[in-house]
């Protein structure tokens, strides 16, 4: 954001007498106004394409009624829950109660600053960009706290409680794996993360790193091969960077409160949980940031092991993916009706398609460099960093109906007994192999 | 006026003072364990805001007063689990945690 | 860097104005017709029962303290982390002594059976030694 | 004054108006959960004090461990030993006009030595990011006492959870 701030700065003559303050703030300020209503709207489609979801799995329709399709549903939502009374319990210790969605809304619209949503460009480097994510991802248990407490209902203060409780512990697994994948990066700052991967599979800054053990066996003569995908960091240590990748995802689940892990809000013993007294807007500012949250750690486990803003494939791939995707589903199409028939034809297409673009050995990544306009990697990254953090979030959807939920000893062992103590193994192991290779 | 930008040293000595006093009164005032445990945190907390200043005012590397600030945290962290460990046990035990009634252990 | 941490103070300031703006405008056009049923605390219909006392099981206090020392501890091991490429061997080791040591201690809580939620009815009656 | 000075003003002073008020609510708040989350105030301005004083790592660290952390454990603890559906959880305490007196002494006295000090140098400029600088000092020169905190946490750790399990059993 700085340094984009700082190149109008220059170009523009008429901010020439200025103090570059005034800019700054100015562009910041449209920045996290932007972000802010993206969070809103991404909400609402959110739990639109989560009811669409449901539906499909569970054979039914889902929303219908409002535009086609119910497209509009979530705006529907919306309208209905800022016209719905906003209660206060007459017990409720009315200062914390009012208090409480803020330090939970602010909580998680905070961890944005430090996302990298492009190259170049983030709303703040900070020097401890991913501590600094998971400092303030631990401060909402706070606010959950507050809601549970100041609501002076038994369902919210049993919520509350579970609620902190199977956060605090989710986040040893967390904090353990993020320390091994900081093994690798050796660095906090979530921008220099992505910006030190080179395309042809090496960290540049420090020293320059070759492929590790099972994937060197193809890059003996860098200049000739180029990893495309498989430079990012869960390719670095294949079983391990996996496993690692797997535990952050469980524990993303387990942190946002998502089912199989939403025993805080299990609703058919706990009404739902810490939010149960909430009505109207309040309400919404907590769902609002439950799905705010679901982001961004999906951005993080997209920075720390998809590679944030990079392209998968290069731009023969790229190109080719969809041609054969559509070809091998117009071939599906006539004989069969069943829309995941097709889907899987139109999956299996795509990936000819990429196996083809890595095949022929084009080295152009960015559709910016084949067309020379460099501003153009821009919009590329953005493309790519919200698709594969979508990606992860429609996974975490997909998994609410496929799973089952946790009961609340499970969800303890599972984190304690299983997580923490794979975590440290690969801690360990990471650590050696990065001694090794290194 | 005692603008922070001209006086940083001094605006922050009288913070961490004011804060360390407050603690100070919390510790003597309370009757509950609980609350003298908050009272500790001021304190250490203020401390810590001093070491850091101090490191970044006075220290050439700039090192020494963070490192003294970590180390405090950490024995805060470990201070707080075992005191109110402590403090469940009494409450456990006596059923309530006002430090004035529990007088037992006097004689 | 002081920048960067504007910008930080300058999401939470904006966050909380988004949520003020918002409630406002649903004070405006919201109904608000509060009576004495409507603000009762929610207990599927019933009157509440019992507002003095729940007593929290203790294990909710274990889990969190042990949280809180392996928390201190990923604190610690970040800046070492950060390190390690420049350091290698030697930060391997020493932190190999230090994360052993801890786990000595959650090897403890391990055998002691506090990483467990519920203990099983008979385990309980087993550490009573009652006989039923 | 440049814009920058007066911003920087502004923003040490909100923090520490927090921090005061907020520690103010710590020491004379009535309500026990109230107290607690008074305390919250305190540590986020002090968070945002080590971020005005460059301190980033600190800065992590305290919302990490103080707020994530040790505020939690204490919100549990106060959970455990109260009453706690009965919202106005009383918290008393006793004070005297000794003891208020006592304190203002002790805060003229700590503001007199803040006053005289002598004349401080300069903000000093790190080469390095801070992160890397503690990191490199853990390994080396405060390698001991890094070291004994690990076995500190390690008693720490079987110590309270021994005391606080024992309470179950009986």
């Amino acid at each position: 954001m700085k340094e984009f701030i700082e190149h109008l700065y220059n170009e523009l003559e008429f901010l020439e007498g200025l103090p570059f303050i005034i800019p700054f703030i100015i562009g910041s300020f449209i920045l996290a106004f932007i972000i802010i209503n993206f969070i809103a709207v991404f909400a609402g489609v959110c739990t639109y394409i989560e009811r669409k979801v449901a539906a499909r799995i569970q054979a039914r329709v889902g929303p219908y009624m409002v535009g086609p399709h119910g497209i509009l549903q979530w705006l529907a939502d919306a309208l209905k829950l800022l016209f719905k009374e906003d209660t206060v319990p007459e017990k409720a210790d009315k200062l914390l109660f009012k208090l409480a969605p803020f330090i939970v809304f602010a909580g998680s619209f905070a961890c944005w600053v430090a996302l990298p949503l492009a190259p170049a460009f983030s709303p703040a480097r900070l020097n401890i960009g991913i501590l600094y994510i998971i400092a303030f991802g631990s401060s909402v248990i706070l606010g959950i706290l507050m809601a549970g407490w100041a609501s002076s209902s038994k369902w919210a203060l049993f919520g509350a409680m579970r609620s902190a409780a199977q956060i605090v512990s989710y986040e040893v697994p967390t904090g353990l794996t993020i320390l091994a994948m900081l093994l690798i990066t050796g660095t906090l700052d979530m921008h220099n993360t992505i910006a030190q991967i080179n395309l042809d599979g090496t960290i540049s800054g420090g020293q320059s790193q070759g492929l590790p053990f099972p994937l060197n066996y193809f890059s003996t003569n860098a200049d000739n091969f180029s990893a495309g995908m498989f430079s990012w960091y869960i390719f670095r240590y294949p079983p391990f960077t996996f496993i690692a990748f797997i535990i952050i995802y469980i524990c993303a689940l387990a942190e946002t409160n998502r089912v199989p892990f939403d025993i805080p809000e299990a609703e058919s013993e706990l009404v739902s949980g810490y939010h149960t007294e909430y009505s109207g807007m309040r309400f919404s500012f907590f769902f609002l940031s439950e799905y705010a949250n679901m982001f961004v750690f999906s951005a993080i486990i997209t920075t720390l092991f998809l590679g944030g803003w990079l392209p998968p494939f290069n731009i023969t791939g790229s190109l080719l993916a969809p041609a054969c995707g559509i070809i091998l589903y117009m071939l599906v199409k006539g004989k069969t009706t069943d829309p995941a028939n097709r889907f899987i034809a139109f999956c299996t297409g795509a990936g000819i398609g990429i196996f083809l673009g890595v095949l022929s050995g084009d080295k152009n990544y960015w559709f910016a460099d084949y067309l020379g306009i460099q501003s153009l990697r821009f919009i590329e990254g953005l493309f790519w960093f919200f698709t594969k953090s979508f990606g992860l979030v429609i996974l975490m959807m997909w998994l609410r109906w496929t799973i089952p939920r946790y009961r609340v000893d499970q969800l303890m062992e599972l984190c304690w007994k299983k997580l923490t103590p794979l975590a440290f193994i690969n801690l360990f192991c990471i650590g050696i192999l990065e001694w090794l290779y290194k | 006026m005692l603008w922070f930008t001209k006086y940083p040293v001094e605006n922050l000595l009288i913070l961490s003072s004011a804060v360390f006093c407050f603690g100070i009164y919390t510790i003597v005032t309370r009757k509950n364990a609980v609350s003298i445990l908050m009272g500790v945190e001021l304190v250490l907390n203020s401390v810590n805001l001093n070491f850091i200043t101090f490191s970044q005012f006075v220290d050439n590397a700039g090192i020494s007063g963070n490192m003294v600030a970590i180390f405090v945290i950490v024995l805060a962290a470990a201070e707080a689990s075992v005191a109110l460990a402590i403090i469940l046990g009494i409450y456990q035990n006596f059923g309530r945690v006002d430090v004035d009634k529990l007088t037992s252990l006097r004689n | 860097m002081l920048l960067d941490f504007g910008v930080l103070l300058l999401y939470i300031v904006i966050a909380c104005g988004f949520l003020t703006a918002a409630l406002v405008a649903g004070r405006i056009i919201r109904p608000n017709k509060p009576y004495k049923d409507k603000l009762t605390t929610y207990e599927c219909g019933e009157d509440t029962i019992g507002t003095s006392f729940i007593q929290f099981n203790v294990r909710f206090y274990v889990i969190a303290l042990i949280f809180l020392i392996f928390e201190v501890e990923i604190v610690l091991l970040f800046p070492w982390a950060v390190v390690y490429k420049n350091v290698g061997l030697i930060a391997l080791i020493e932190m190999g002594v230090f994360i052993l040591i801890l786990l000595a201690g959650f090897a403890y809580v391990w055998s002691q059976k506090d990483l467990e939620w519920v203990k099983s009815e008979i385990e309980t009656e087993k550490e009573h030694g009652t006989n039923l | 004054m440049s814009l920058n000075e007066i911003l920087l003003n502004i923003i040490f002073y909100a923090l520490a108006l927090t921090g005061l008020f907020s520690s103010f609510m710590v020491a004379t708040s009535t309500n026990m959960v109230r107290t607690a989350f008074s305390l919250l105030g305190v540590l986020f301005s002090f968070a945002g004090l080590y971020g005005l004083l460059r301190a980033d790592f600190l800065f992590a660290a305290q919302i990490l461990v103080y707020v994530g952390g040790i505020l939690v454990l204490i919100i549990f603890a106060i959970m455990l030993t109260h009453k706690i559906a009965n919202v106005n959880l009383s918290n008393e305490s006793t004070s005297s006009s000794t003891v208020i007196a006592v304190v203002c002494i002790l805060f003229a006295v700590l503001v007199f030595i803040a006053l005289t000090l002598p004349e401080y140098i300069k903000i000093n400029q790190r080469n390095k990011p801070l992160t890397e600088m503690i990191g490199n000092n853990l390994l080396s020169d405060s390698l001991l006492p890094f070291e004994i905190l690990s076995v500190l946490l390690l008693a720490c750790l079987i110590g309270a959870v021994y005391l606080a399990r024992k309470e179950v059993k009986e």
